[in-house]
């Protein structure tokens, strides 16, 4: 699988998505500028990291969505290849069109680190793949602003086409309020495209990759893309 | 030209800064205040003498950058 | 020399914080009165927060020195090997002044200080870590002091994207008037690409990087020096704005240029930015700098000479680059959309000369602006020794269930959850142990190694006994690092305590330092890098003596780290020590 | 009564969001702009008919808690 990262100025996890793609997916992503106005030629997966690209400034992932690399980000996306967008990754998405919603400000006001329960709702797209239906992984979250909103209309339709791929929950499954660590709707931690083929995540898979890190729960994530690409390969 | 422009979030739109807000200051003790919602202001400072010209420049600026209309609405004003 | 120089009256002076012997001193250097920009460039250098003018002599004593020591105290930061031909840089500086009149800006800005610090040397940051004090929670200010200073340790290193791993927090009475914000961040280096202060070569560019030069925090310098008054909220000195987002991308211009083998000496702007830096890179070289003013990259109009010497805004560097690389230094900082300016350059004479188009505003012996800072031995009072009480005279009030509910319920020893969880403490994906534990211990690249680090201080011991307080904290930082099972190698200390020209003050500052001194020496355990706060006051009430120890320690596997949490049912539990 | 309550950054205080801005306007294409300050705006319902004590009660919200007036300038208005 042929990956690139996107960098922004003010990203600063895409050590974090290297480093994962390089041990769980076994091959060196290419590091993409924002000024650049093509991807590398043949890439298969365009990660967009998390982090404060242009300060968070403004709104977050605003600026960074109107930056020359997105357009090269957009054409790919439409022509069915994989993208997916981490924290201030899912933030550029929302921002650019790429996906719908909108991510706000987290409803107990404050940024907040820790590792929380995610329900895998549907294990049909590449992103998902990975991991059985129903199945409840422990991945970090580090983030002022995840609560995502979209309108009644919207949510319809993305509960519809089964595009909610994870949402926060408990150590069951459970979708209560106190396990929504963000306020978001519909408890929405991560939701893909149309086409599945773009995913928008708040948490950061990237982080547990390692057993040393504590958990392993974010491999499937990335084993599951690249079984996506082997096998359309 | 001294220009401002002023975003406000949609109305449906639930404000929870705003509402942040409207309780820390009932528990300060600031009486009299039903509702609060947060907004953003930009002062922006254009060259040129043209008000026409310039109106049109600050609603390129909100729609394509300054407001997400999603869940935004804009007012423009020149003085 | 200047004709639009104000008249140099002794209140101009006494507002700048120099005393009149110290500006008898000034006289008897330069053998003239100075010009206002003169005289504000002496009241920066000569302030206590960048002489250590009350503070110098005790720190003297302090062991400094270890075989794996490759930077001692005297540089942006310390400097200890770890090997395979890796270092850990390191330092803990106070941002509390700041932080209590604009709690948000001042922590962020406190944390951009102490990065900058670091990746100035060279080093990329690989974590961050703060000791927060703050007044009885009970006090009407402490809780929008907590939640501002929280939330702007954590903006800043969040957005700049160092995971910050671990700190203390504690509530007294005693720091109500007076919060304390130490943040404390770690770096790592490669031996060999390790950049100091030190110009060297004449005819050198000297040039200015990052962030543009406003009117702010200009009288910043002396504030952080001067005790507090019941007005200091209506003087409403300027704070400065953090922008952690113009740092990152310092940061990464700064170690790409340095890759590239651009940089000959390199100084972060920190307190009185460029009057410092600049007079730091000359003195350390032996060689005169010359800046032209004009060619600072100004955010307002109109700036005096003086303004821009004695500006304290943030995300500033100044470097003396190789001449050669000046197109490529200049393209890598223009990509990155920093400011990149030649403003002046080194020269033979040993004079610190300023410029303003071409009018000559300062003309000062370079090395004799810090060599020749006021130095004072305060005279002060030992605090008076404690009877040590027997046992038995200590009654037992209720029971122990009672006494325990009590400690549990204390804000000190409550969950500091609420404070880390606003810190992003796992990005880099490095964080072995977690905030919650002794240590926090962070891996270096992907192993085997790792470093342990943690923050400690016990004020109410130090004030009861500051020599035995002195020694308690950093054998609990000695302890806190082997409880993970690291090897401790060297300490940050930051000393905070209230005005130093109080005996009883000074007393516990010099009893503080030599405690730190034994304890450091016995151990084997060296200070690297420290900060002095003092003038921690507010109308005649100090803080406790709050001498804040950052301990460094190195695991050699990361797989054997011990942690805190039990780890299966029926294990034997142990207690060991006396 | 509607109210709103302005603040923003006094004018030598570094405005890094405001830079951010100008920068991406910029970049895309977004001709005249020669500065932008970014500050923020509170449209508060206020309770009752009493425009000076309504007043009083907003001075009071921005001196305590919307504003912090060692970096910040606010200006009140009542409809
Ligand atoms: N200001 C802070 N920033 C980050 N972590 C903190 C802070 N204060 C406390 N912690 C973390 O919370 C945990 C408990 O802290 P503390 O109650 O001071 O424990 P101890 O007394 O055992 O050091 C530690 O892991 C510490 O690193």
């Amino acid at each position: 699988m042929k990956s690139a990262v996107v960098l922004f100025p003010g990203s600063n996890r895409e050590r974090d998505a290297v480093r994962a793609l390089r041990l769980v997916c076994g091959s060196e992503p290419k590091v993409v500028w924002h000024g650049d106005s093509e991807l590398p030629s043949g890439t298969d997966l365009v990660v967009l990291p998390g982090g404060f690209s242009y300060g968070d400034y403004l709104r977050c992932g605003a600026i960074a969505a109107r930056s020359p690399v997105m357009d090269a980000v957009r054409k790919h996306a439409d022509a069915g290849g994989l993208v997916l967008g981490i924290c201030n990754g899912f933030q550029i998405l929302c921002e650019s069109g790429l996906l719908p919603g909108v991510l706000m400000r987290n409803a107990q006001m404050r940024f907040q680190c820790r590792v929380v329960g995610l329900r895998v709702e549907n294990s049909d797209t590449p992103f998902t793949r990975g991991y059985n239906a129903g199945q409840v992984i422990h991945i970090p979250v580090a983030h002022g602003e995840g609560n995502y909103e979209a309108d009644a209309e919207t949510l319809t339709r993305l509960e519809g086409d089964g595009r909610i791929a994870y949402r926060y929950c408990g150590p069951n499954g459970e979708l209560e309020p106190k396990y929504n660590i963000n306020g978001a709707i519909a408890s929405i931690a991560g939701i893909v495209s149309e086409k599945h083929n773009v995913l928008g995540l708040m948490p950061h898979p990237e982080n547990h990759v390692e057993e040393q890190m504590g958990s392993t729960d974010g491999r499937g994530l990335f084993a599951g893309m690249l079984e996506h690409v082997s096998r359309a390969a | 030209m001294k220009a401002r422009v002023t975003v406000t979030l949609k109305p449906s739109i639930l404000d929870p800064q705003g509402k942040a807000i409207e309780g820390a200051l009932k528990s300060l003790g600031v009486g009299g205040i039903a509702s609060v919602r947060q907004g953003k202001i930009f002062e922006i400072e254009v060259e040129g003498g043209d008000k026409a010209k310039a109106e049109a420049a600050l609603k390129q600026a909100a729609d394509k950058l300054l407001a997400n209309t999603v869940i935004e609405n804009y007012r423009v004003e020149i003085e | 020399m200047n004709a639009k120089t104000p008249e140099i009256t002794p209140e101009l002076v006494a507002e700048h914080g120099l005393k009149p012997d110290e500006y008898q001193r000034i006289l008897d250097l330069i053998g003239r009165t100075p010009s206002i920009t003169e005289l504000g460039i002496f009241s920066a250098m000569w302030n206590e927060h960048c002489s250590y003018k009350s503070s110098r002599i005790h720190l003297r004593g302090l062991h400094t020195k270890a075989p794996w020591v490759i930077q001692g105290p005297g540089e942006n930061a310390g400097i200890i090997s770890i090997g395979d031909g890796l270092a850990v840089v390191f330092k803990m500086e106070s941002h509390n002044h700041p932080s209590y009149i604009e709690p948000y800006q001042g922590a962020a800005t406190g944390v951009g200080g102490i990065l900058r610090d670091v990746f100035t040397m060279g080093a990329r940051p690989i974590a961050a870590l703060n000791s927060l004090s703050f007044g009885d929670p009970s006090h009407p200010k402490t809780r929008s002091l907590v939640s501002g200073v929280v939330a702007g340790v954590g903006g800043y290193g969040n957005s700049f994207g160092v995971p910050t791993v671990g700190g203390s927090v504690r509530f007294d009475t005693r720091y109500d008037g007076n919060n304390l914000v130490n943040a404390m961040a770690v770096g790592l280096i490669d031996v060999t690409k390790i950049f100091y202060a030190k110009a060297t070569g004449v005819g050198n560019p000297v040039v200015y990087l990052g962030s543009k030069t406003g009117r702010d925090g200009i009288h910043g310098a002396t504030m952080a020096s001067a005790e507090f008054g019941a007005d200091a909220e209506e003087k409403r000195p300027t704070v400065q704005v953090g922008d952690p987002f113009a740092e990152k991308l310092l940061l990464e211009a700064c170690l790409e240029i340095m890759a590239n083998d651009c940089v000959i000496a390199i100084q972060d702007m920190g307190a009185a930015g460029l009057t410092c830096s600049a007079v730091e890179m000359g003195a350390k070289g032996d060689l005169g700098i010359t800046l032209d003013i004009e060619k600072v990259p100004c955010r307002e109009t109109g700036m005096t000479a003086y303004e821009m010497m004695l500006s304290e805004s943030q995300e500033r560097m100044l470097m003396v680059l190789k001449p050669e690389k000046e197109k490529e230094a200049e393209a890598i900082f223009r990509k990155w959309g920093l400011d990149f300016a030649i403003v002046g350059e080194t020269t033979p004479t040993k004079r610190f000369l300023i410029r303003h188009h071409g009018e000559v505003m300062a003309d000062l012996p370079i090395k004799e602006l810090g060599d020749e800072a006021p130095l004072y031995n305060r005279p002060y009072e030992e605090t008076p020794k404690q009877p040590v009480l027997p046992f038995t005279s200590v009654g037992a009030k209720g029971t122990l269930a009672d006494a325990l509910e009590k400690l549990l319920g204390s804000p000190n020893l409550c969950s500091k959850r609420w404070v880390w969880e606003q810190y992003d403490h796992l990005i880099l994906g490095n964080t072995v142990q977690r905030p919650g534990g002794d240590s926090a211990v962070v891996r270096i690249e992907e192993g085997p190694k790792a470093l342990a680090i943690t923050t400690d201080v016990t004020p109410h011991y130090c004030e009861a006994d500051p020599f035995e307080g002195g020694k308690q904290a950093v054998a609990e930082a000695y302890r806190n690092l082997i409880a993970t099972g690291a090897r401790p190698l060297a300490i940050t200390d930051n000393l905070n305590f209230g005005n130093p020209e109080r005996p009883e003050i000074m007393g516990q500052f010099v009893g503080c330092v030599r405690g730190i001194s034994e304890a450091c020496r016995v151990l084997d355990f060296p200070v690297v890098a420290g900060n002095v706060s003092l003038y921690n006051e507010t109308n005649g009430r100090g803080i406790l003596p709050t001498p804040t120890i950052g301990g460094v320690g190195l695991i050699d596997d990361v797989a054997t780290a011990a942690s805190i949490a039990f780890k299966a049912e029926g294990e034997a539990v142990l207690m060991i020590g006396e």
